[in-house]
């Protein structure tokens, strides 16, 4: 029994366990706490697995930005979690039957696939060096460059989608359009009315 | 390394998003028009410049991307078809002063996504385009902000959207692990080279089939087949009708692409295993299509259900398993397309009550307000009957010969009679707009004549359909001799 | 074969369907103008059928006027349209029935007149196109495409309950057609190719031939209509304008046994030889049932349809008949020859009797606004010319000897007793149930004293009423009494339809 | 050293966990959400794995796009979430079934 | 004879046509053309008569028109001109000449007068038609058109509710037997592949064994056609079962009673059958059928007569009744008795007719004998002919009608068939009682209808000369033709029973004065003299004996005034029935089983399915995730065997 393994099934608890909180906890702060976690312990495992860039994308961008905007989103709409868990102790069991049956399946499966795979899981994937970052990296600016690209549009639409949508034009709102100001003419400014036409 | 300029269609979207992003912010209001005949202008030279490089872009750019005259047909298809539709939005979205530009520009995104799908030769590809497709099509569905159907058809949608990205992953990471690759066309040779592939013995058959199903529910739940067809009538319902045109028309033509380039060629080693299932999809989707439509009073939804038994027949083309059956399954989806879109732009262009139309009842005494418009619509209604002569009928013929010539006889009469029930709903739109009586409050956006040229373009094709049988003649039989 | 050098059968379809679609956007206020442009169509495409008979070869079976196009390429459809006997009374029906009806829409104002008449033209142009088209999926696209002027005809000018009707009319001709396409793809299928006349080398195994029958059978059984597939055929017919009743009566229903004769025999001769036994019973209770509940309606537009349906029992069972003499000596063939022939002269006669009596019936409602039999009596003191055309068209639909309405009785008879002579004895009920159905029609309307201030009120015929029915009446008259005009057109390949089915195997 | 099925396993699991976490939550969208991201971590899992397993990168590189695309995605989410919260005033999931039928 | 037969049928066809296109046309004019166009016919068959009396033998067949042919089958229309024909046409065109000669003043008060003559000629044309038809289908559709005019003609009077009830059921009575009657022309038609009589009887030998094939078993054939021809000649001919349209048939005009429901058109099928008289005589048990319905028609239906008091309709149950004389006459196969019955009672039964129109018309349309009385002061001439019309009928020797009707009599006195004879002998009897009855009833006594005698003549010229001119031959024609004519070999050609007919003629009567002196001590001179004694008294004197007889015997009486059940039968019992049956099978099964159950069933079925799947799209986001994650595992279950 070597570190590894301990580190595998410490984290693997936490990672489920975690997972588990993240959908049955009743407050959406803590189960976006708990999802923190889950991340934290799956980075651990990544490391595990040797892939150390990934593992710090996933706290970095993860933990440190979409959770943050989770948690934002949470505080900002100021959820009422008084209301209580209704259906959810009666849809229990079917959860966790259907939970058991694709998790069995799914195990099962991979079990048998994999099994002969043994123990030569861990490999350090060597392409330009032992340097997971830069493997990647060579990677994705050569063979996948154009998905790189791709990705790099589609967080373009996530920006513009994201304002696009929340921004809210709202009729309360008063500003001002410098344009119509400078472009405003005399006439306009000063409108001069006759003593007739105030009595009328 | 790519040659970019095999790539050029998608740079001219591109830059033309992005150019148009900027030159928005700064113009005026009353100059935003600009922009919409900018965008316009560059669907159409895109389409232009993919129809003049035809046979120079035929080559297989990476192993990511290709470009072959299969996915340049399809993808000229796609942007005539936006253009079309980015009319019928600007018509609406102008007349009930909800106009924005980003509408068509992330609208645009979710078109670069499709293009990105049928281009594509790898998974990474494959699943960027989908993304690119989905997140655009989210947010066009939430764009009506102040609506609360959008929001929730935007949420729907948005989850179970994901979902089905989450199994679409799963089943790449299975390939992925299976065969060591995520290239189509290794991935081909890997299945291919597999022996006794009917053997469900055969440990890695039963990972692939893992893998074929989650990644045919993935593509089933974009197509909008039963029983992964949830999302559908809400969408439909709750969205603009301009968005619900744009939803159930060109996505439908790049999944359609994506499910004949996996099933049929990535795939096509797993023919045995992969036509149960389409069959088993597409009899579901025509049977709860037809019979759910029946009960509908909303149009939209309605037409959702029309929707999921027309993804029916697709799938049953597909199901045949053989060249004759993917081109009915083509030519379905291509004339599916083109009337969606005159049933959904003409449906966009009527007011009832200074509000879009909604309810069936909405409709009524169509005939006696507008003759026209009631012509048109009959028209396209019984195309999706598939009453000749019109070009649904063609369409249906196709599905049924392929079916009977593969000796599927009962399936096709299950499609015909499920014709016969589906014939129902659509007659009672043409008895609503026919037969009832009128109702004064009911007018249009503007005229119909582009629409009426478009219809009666719809009836000679009709008269003519040789002209998408040869297209799709030409197109798969490319596909499967590349 | 003579050969005119022009498109002829191409223009026969094409000038109704064209002058159709031009008059249903044609929004003229003038009404009269709108029906004679109706009237120089019809008139010009009855013309045009004229020409064709007068250039129709009788002395050969083989197609005549054969104009063959590729149409989609892809699936080698072809436009092919040609004739034969059959084919040519049918066109000749069509055509005349045709004018008949514009002509008697002179007398009467609607709404929307120019759609009234487009449709009608529209849906001659599809009939025309159904009996000349021999490529099998454009006989298909006639086919169904016919529903679509009459749902519109029904639905838009008719009755309080139109909606019903014509959903279900539609809905109901819609199943039958749809079951035949797959019939008809899968003979493409084993023939290769969609020429119909290829189908009838096909050689088929009984199974695969019983299947085929039954998409036919479904199909044109809903059309004739057949017993128990008939409660369509009253409904829209009641709910019909007086047109409408005409042209479902007089030619669409003939639709459903010319394809019977078309595709069912030649095709698929050992299916019905082994199904005859259901058959034939089904032809026979459409006459005796369908008379019986003929005599229990109140409605005159319904007794009329039942009495349809009746004497289409007659028409199937003339053509189920011949199924009986595959592989009998020649003598029978013949017999079943003539028992062919009686269909074909009973669907043609039909044609006529019913166009009157519907046409009747029409000036009847148009003058009380009912159709009830109980709201009418004594019309025949107050119309006496027109109670005698009426009186004339019950008795030819009785089945009266000098009337059209007989020989094709006789010659089915004929038939009928060659195979079973229980067939002949039940079908010849006929004659008593005929008799009552219609004269007693005729005696409770037409008879008797004046009963009501409506009926003394009626207006005297006028001449686009009276011109109408005399050319029925005379066309009546005139196949009555001399059968062959008619049936020399169909003999040739009536006889060779026969060789066709019997040397088949 | 731990056998590759124990890691498939855990992120099979995981799976199922997500899946069961998004059926069966009645209350908030949110927390669907959250369970969609242990969807895709699980998935993440996967093609870790099965790179490792290849001794082949791609599959890290997936999983690169995968967060990239990801990160997006719920950014657009969040941003539909807070649309349908201006216009409910609430983001229960039991009270989004106006569409229905 | 070819173009003289062609004339003698087309003529008054002629002349309905020329009537029916001519629009405004007095009725002067209507009733000269249609008077002259019979009178052609009239003449030229008196011609053709005389000439073929006078040794001008001849039987020929001529083919007119194809109405039909296909390959190697014709279906045609032709003349047959033999004696059987030649007297026929005489019998009708005689008659109808001097029926229409009788209608001119007749009908001279109708407003439908030239529609009158159309129909009257049309009818003389169909009969002529079947007359000198020389195949089966000719005759069918002969047979047909007959039925067609009676119909119209019946129902003359269209307003009248109970004329057209009556012709309705006269219509549909006699399409019953067209239905037997068609049957047998196509069965003929079928196994002879020809409709020629004569092609027919050249193959009678042929078929003598042949059978068919009813309901799996094996009848004879030639009796089969036999029965079913008969059924058509009974409805005509208004037999037992099939008479009861033709009481009722009174309705219409008496010329057109006269002519056509005495004289000519009933008698039609007496006519067939011995026209077909080579088939009749190799059909076996059916001539037992025949004599045996022949014989009930004539006692039963005559019984019927003694307690009518209609005029017309008494009249008719004679005609009923005298009809079964030669039905049985023929059920002998004494087919030429029974067209020399045919022939005298054609002659004098119109004449009664006419007598009754006559009297019909002076009494202002009442026709209830008990309502008149006292009439010969009034009316001598029609006194006269109704007289002389009335011996005949009763068959008082040297009457016409004696001489026809008691040759049938004799036939089974000599045959010793006794309930037959002794059944007819009844029957002499009570056609005595019937007829005296009218003639005491009508002409003596007090009259109760205020009529008054305007002028010496009673009627008009044109009426009263039918009378006369028709009671010549009501005395005398039997004698004329008694010796000359049907003992001389006058049928032999056309009719098979000749050497029958010669051996009887040798062996029993040898002469006709000899016939007739026999007769006064045969049985039915003495039923004849009983009768009128007891007529006297009953009718004359007024003794309540009748009365009182019914009174004892009520169920008699009954069953006699109800005509044994037929006119409950026909008039409600068959209808109620008929209306049940199709509004049971409209309501029960067509309307509830087929259309509202399977067809709309089925719809509704389809719809209820729809409103009922349609709860499964709930709304809820998890469901949707939910079916989605059950999709997925069903999926894998279903598909991967693990």
């Amino acid at each position: 029994m070597n570190l590894e393994i301990i580190i595998f099934y410490i984290f693997s608890l936490l990672l489920l366990s975690s997972s588990i909180a993240v959908i049955m906890v009743n407050n959406p702060v803590k189960s976006a706490i708990s999802l923190v976690l889950s991340f934290f312990s799956s980075a651990v495992l990544w490391l595990l697995l040797n892939a150390e860039f990934l593992s710090i994308i996933l706290i970095l961008v993860y933990v440190g930005a979409v959770m943050v905007l989770f948690l934002f989103v949470v505080m900002m709409l100021d959820i009422n979690i008084s209301r209580t868990e209704e259906g959810f102790v009666k849809y229990l069991p079917i959860g966790i039957i259907v939970f058991a049956t694709i998790a069995g399946l799914l195990s099962y499966f991979f079990y048998n696939q994999f099994d002969n795979a043994g123990d030569s899981i861990i490999t350090s994937i060597d392409l330009i060096g032992k340097d997971n970052t830069k493997n990647l990296g060579y990677l994705l600016y050569t063979e996948y460059l154009l998905a790189f690209e791709i990705a790099a549009i589609i967080l373009l639409l996530g920006i513009i989608s994201a304002i696009t949508l929340t921004h809210k034009k709202s009729e309360t709102n008063k500003y001002q359009n410098p344009g119509d100001q400078v472009n405003v003419s005399k006439n306009a400014r000063l409108k001069i009315i006759s003593d007739e036409d105030r009595a009328r | 390394m790519i040659n970019y300029l095999y790539i050029f269609p998608e740079i001219i979207i591109t830059s033309a998003l992005c150019f148009i992003i900027v030159l928005d912010l700064f113009l005026p209001s009353r100059l935003k028009y600009i922009s919409y005949y900018l965008i316009q202008f560059s669907l159409i030279f895109c389409a232009y410049y993919i129809y003049s490089h035809f046979s120079y872009l035929n080559t297989n750019v990476s192993q990511l991307y290709d470009t072959s005259i299969f996915s340049n047909t399809f993808k000229i298809f796609i942007l005539l078809s936006l253009a079309i539709i980015f009319y019928y939005t600007a018509v609406f979205l102008r007349y009930f002063n909800i106009y924005q530009t980003e509408y068509f520009l992330i609208t645009m995104f979710g078109l670069l996504g499709m293009m990105i799908m049928i281009s594509s030769q790898n998974l990474i590809l494959l699943y960027l385009g989908i993304e690119l497709l989905s997140l655009s099509l989210y947010s066009v569905i939430a764009f009506n902000k102040n609506s609360l159907f959008s929001s929730e058809a935007a949420v729907k949608y948005y989850i179970l959207g994901a979902i089905s990205s989450g199994f679409l992953l799963f089943g790449i990471s299975l390939i992925y692990g299976l065969t060591g690759s995520l290239s189509f066309n290794e991935i081909f040779i890997h299945i291919s080279s597999l022996e006794v592939l009917n053997n469900m013995d055969n440990v890695q058959i039963i990972g692939l089939l893992f893998a074929l199903i989650f990644i045919l529910i993935s593509l089933s739940f974009k197509f909008g087949a039963a029983p992964f067809h949830m999302w559908i009538p809400d969408v439909y319902h709750g969205s603009v009708i301009t968005t619900t045109l744009l939803l159930s028309t060109i996505p439908k033509i790049a999944v359609f692409v994506i499910l004949i380039k996996l099933l049929a060629s990535v795939f096509s080693g797993l023919l045995l295993f992969w036509t149960d299932m389409t069959i088993v999809l597409s009899v579901l989707s025509i049977l709860i299509g037809n019979i759910i439509a029946i009960s509908q009073t909303n149009i939209k939804r309605m037409l959702a259900y029309s929707t999921i038994a027309n993804i029916g027949f697709i799938l049953l083309g597909l199901s045949v398993g053989s060249i004759i059956g993917y081109k009915a399954a083509m030519f379905y989806t291509l004339t599916y397309v083109i009337t969606t879109i005159a049933a959904f732009g003409l449906l966009s262009q009527l007011v009832y009550e200074k509000k879009p139309i909604e309810n069936i009842n909405d409709l009524s005494g169509l005939n006696s307000s507008s003759p026209f418009t009631a012509f048109l619509l009959m028209i396209i209604l019984l195309s999706y009957i598939g009453i000749p002569p019109f070009i649904g009928f063609h369409a249906k013929l196709l599905i049924i010969q392929s079916l009977v010539e593969t000796n599927n006889i009962s399936l096709g009469i299950f499609a015909v009679l499920m014709t016969v029930i589906g014939s129902f709903y659509y007659l009672r739109v043409i008895k609503v707009i026919y037969f009832d009586e009128s109702k004064n409050d009911l007018s249009t956006t503007s005229k119909l004549h582009l629409t009426g040229i478009y219809i009666m373009g719809l009836v000679l094709l009709g008269l003519l359909p040789d002209i998408l049988g040869q297209l799709s003649q030409y197109s798969i039989s490319n596909l499967f001799n590349t | 074969m003579y050969d005119l050098n022009i498109p002829i059968l191409s223009l026969l379809i094409w000038t109704p369907l064209i002058g159709g679609l031009v008059l249903f956007f044609i929004n003229h206020k003038n009404d009269s103008f709108i029906k004679l442009i109706g009237f120089s169509v019809s008139t010009l495409t009855l013309f045009i059928s004229i020409l064709l008979l007068i250039n129709f070869n009788t002395s050969q079976y083989l197609l005549q006027f054969v104009e063959k196009h590729v149409w989609i390429e892809n699936l080698d459809i072809n436009y092919h349209l040609a004739i034969d006997g059959f084919s040519m009374l049918f066109i000749l029906l069509t055509t005349t029935i045709t004018s008949i009806i514009i002509i008697f829409n002179f007398s009467e104002e609607r709404q929307q007149n120019n759609k009234y008449i487009a449709l009608f033209l529209i849906l001659e142009g599809l009939l025309l196109g159904v009996f000349c088209a021999f490529d099998s999926i454009l006989f298909y696209i006639f086919f169904e495409a016919m529903l679509i002027p009459l749902f519109l005809i029904i639905g838009i000018w008719g009755g309080p309950n139109r909606v019903y009707a014509t959903i279900k009319f539609f809905i109901y001709t819609l199943l039958g057609s749809v079951l035949m396409l797959v019939a008809l793809l899968y003979l493409s299928f084993q023939a290769n190719s969609f020429y119909i006349l290829d189908y009838y080398s096909l050689v088929l195994s009984l199974d695969t031939q019983i299947f085929i029958f039954l998409a036919f059978l479904i199909a044109f059984g809903i059309k004739v209509p057949m017993w128990p597939v008939h409660t369509w055929l009253p409904d829209a017919h009641v709910e019909a304008p007086s047109s409408g009743s005409v042209i479902l009566a007089a030619v669409l229903l003939k639709v459903g046994g010319y394809g019977m004769i078309r595709f069912l025999l030649p095709i698929t001769p050992d299916a019905g030889l082994y199904l005859n036994n259901i058959l034939i019973p089904l032809s026979l209770i459409a006459i005796i049932y369908i008379s019986f509940v003929a005599i229990a309606q109140q409605d005159m537009k319904k007794l009329i349809a039942y009495s349809s349906v009746a004497h289409m029992g007659f028409v199937t069972l003339g053509i189920f008949l011949v199924f009986n003499t595959i592989g009998q000596a020649e003598d029978i063939q013949i017999i079943s020859h003539i028992g062919l022939q009686g269909s074909i002269m009973q669907m043609l006669s039909h044609g006529l009797i019913s166009a009157g009596l519907f046409i009747c019936i029409g000036i009847i409602y148009s003058r009380t606004k009912s159709r009830m039999i109980d709201d009418q009596s004594g019309v025949g003191q107050v119309m006496p010319l027109f109670s005698a055309l009426m009186m004339f068209f019950l008795l030819a639909n009785s089945g009266l000897p000098g009337t059209s309405g007989f020989v094709g009785e006789f010659m089915v008879l004929i038939a009928a007793i060659k195979n079973n002579i229980i067939y002949a004895i039940l079908a010849s009920t006929t004659l008593v149930l005929a008799a009552t159905y219609s004269l007693w029609l005729g005696k409770r309307v037409l008879f008797g004293e004046v009963n009501s201030d409506t009926v003394a009120s009626m207006k005297k015929l006028r001449l686009d009423e009276l011109w109408p029915l005399l050319m029925l009446v005379m066309l009546v008259i005139l196949i009555g009494i001399k059968p062959n005009l008619v049936l020399d057109i169909s003999e040739e390949s009536s006889i060779n339809m026969i060789k066709i089915i019997t040397n088949k195997y | 050293m731990i056998p590759m099925s124990h890691y498939l396993i855990l992120s099979s699991i995981l799976f199922s966990i997500s899946l069961a976490g998004i059926f069966l939550n009645r209350k908030n969208i949110i927390i669907m959400l959250m369970s969609l991201e242990l969807m895709f971590l699980s998935i993440n899992f996967n093609f870790i794995i099965f790179g490792n397993y290849l001794s082949d990168l791609t599959g890290q590189i997936f999983v690169f796009f995968i967060l990239a695309v990801v990160a997006a995605e719920s950014a657009i989410g969040l941003a539909i979430i807070v649309v349908l919260f201006r216009n409910k005033q609430g983001i229960n999931v039991q009270d989004i079934a106006r569409l229905k039928g | 004879m070819y173009w003289q037969s062609i004339i003698i049928i087309f003529s008054p066809l002629v002349g309905a046509v020329t009537l029916l296109l001519k629009d405004k046309c007095t009725n002067i004019a209507s009733s000269i053309i249609a008077n002259l166009s019979i009178g052609i016919s009239m003449l030229l068959s008196l011609w053709l008569f005389i000439s073929y009396i006078s040794g001008h033998n001849f039987s020929e067949s001529h083919t007119l028109y194809t109405w039909y042919a296909t390959s190697g089958y014709t279906f045609e229309i032709g003349i047959l001109a033999d004696s059987l024909t030649i007297i026929m046409s005489f019998i009708v065109t005689f008659i109808s000449f001097f029926v229409h000669m009788y209608s001119i003043t007749y009908m001279s008060g109708d407003k439908s007068y030239k529609r009158f003559f159309i129909y009257t000629n049309f009818f003389t044309f169909s009969m002529l038609f079947i007359v000198f038809s020389n195949n089966f289908l000719q005759l069918f559709i002969g047979w047909e058109l007959v039925g067609l005019s009676s119909y119209l003609l019946i129902g003359f009077w269209y307003n009248k509710p109970s004329a057209v009830s009556a012709n309705l059921k006269a219509f549909v009575v006699n399409r019953v037997g067209d239905i037997g009657l068609l049957l047998g022309v196509i069965l003929i038609f079928i196994t002879s592949n020809s409709l020629s009589y004569n092609d027919f009887f050249d193959k009678l030998p042929l078929l003598r064994n042949d059978t068919v094939n009813l309901l799996g078993l094996n009848i004879d054939l030639l009796p089969f056609i036999a029965l079913l021809l008969f059924i058509g000649a009974a409805a005509k001919s208004a037999q037992i079962p099939l008479h009861f349209w033709l009481p009722d048939s009174m309705e219409g005009p008496t010329p057109i009673s006269a002519l056509i429901h005495a004289a000519t058109m009933v008698t039609a099928g007496i006519f067939m059958v011995a026209r077909l008289s080579p088939l009749y005589d190799l059909s076996g048990y059916v001539l037992d059928i025949i004599l045996v319905i022949g014989v009930s028609t004539a006692l039963f239906m005559g019984m019927v007569a003694l307690v009518q008091n209609d005029i017309k309709r008494i009249i008719a149950y004679s005609t009923i009744s005298q009809l079964g004389y030669m039905t049985a006459a023929l059920g002998a196969s004494y087919y030429s008795f029974a067209i020399f019955h045919l022939l005298t009672h054609a002659f004098f039964k119109a004449l009664l007719f006419l007598c009754a129109g006559s009297i019909i018309l002076k009494c202002h349309h009442e026709q209830d004998i008990t309502k008149m009385g006292g009439l010969k002061k009034i009316m001598p001439i029609t006194f006269i002919a109704f007289l002389i019309a009335g011996i005949s009928l009763m068959g008082v020797p040297s009457m016409s009608g004696f001489f026809s009707k008691d040759l049938i009599i004799d036939i089974f006195k000599y045959s010793d068939n006794s309930i037959a004879y002794y059944s007819l002998v009844l029957g002499v009897f009570i056609t005595t009682l019937y007829t005296s009855k009218i003639f005491f009833k009508v002409f003596f006594g007090e009259n109760q209808l205020n009529i008054k005698k305007r002028s010496d003549l009673e009627h008009n010229h044109t009426l009263i000369i039918p009378l006369v001119v028709l009671a010549i031959p009501s005395a005398f024609i039997g004698w004329a033709l008694f010796d000359s004519v049907l003992f001389n070999n006058f049928f032999e050609q056309s009719i098979t029973d000749n050497t029958k007919l010669v051996k009887f003629y040798d062996l029993y009567i040898y002469h006709s004065v000899s016939f007739f002196l026999h007769s006064f001590a045969s049985l039915s001179f003495a039923m004849v003299t009983i009768g009128l004694l007891l007529s006297y008294f009953l009718y004359y004197k007024n003794m309540n004996f009748l009365e009182k007889i019914g009174s004892k015997f009520p169920l008699l009486r009954n069953l006699l005034l109800n005509e044994y059940g037929f006119t409950h039968m026909s008039n409600i019992f068959i209808p109620r029935h008929v209306k049940k049956l199709a509004n049971l099978v409209w309501v029960k099964s067509d309307v509830n089983i087929i259309d509202n159950f399977f067809v709309n069933g089925t719809a509704k079925l389809v719809s209820f399915i729809s409103s009922k799947v349609r709860v499964i799209q709930t709304g809820f986001l998890y469901h949707y995730a939910f079916t989605m994650i059950i999709g997925l595992l069903l999926f894998l279950i279903i598909f991967i065997k693990f």
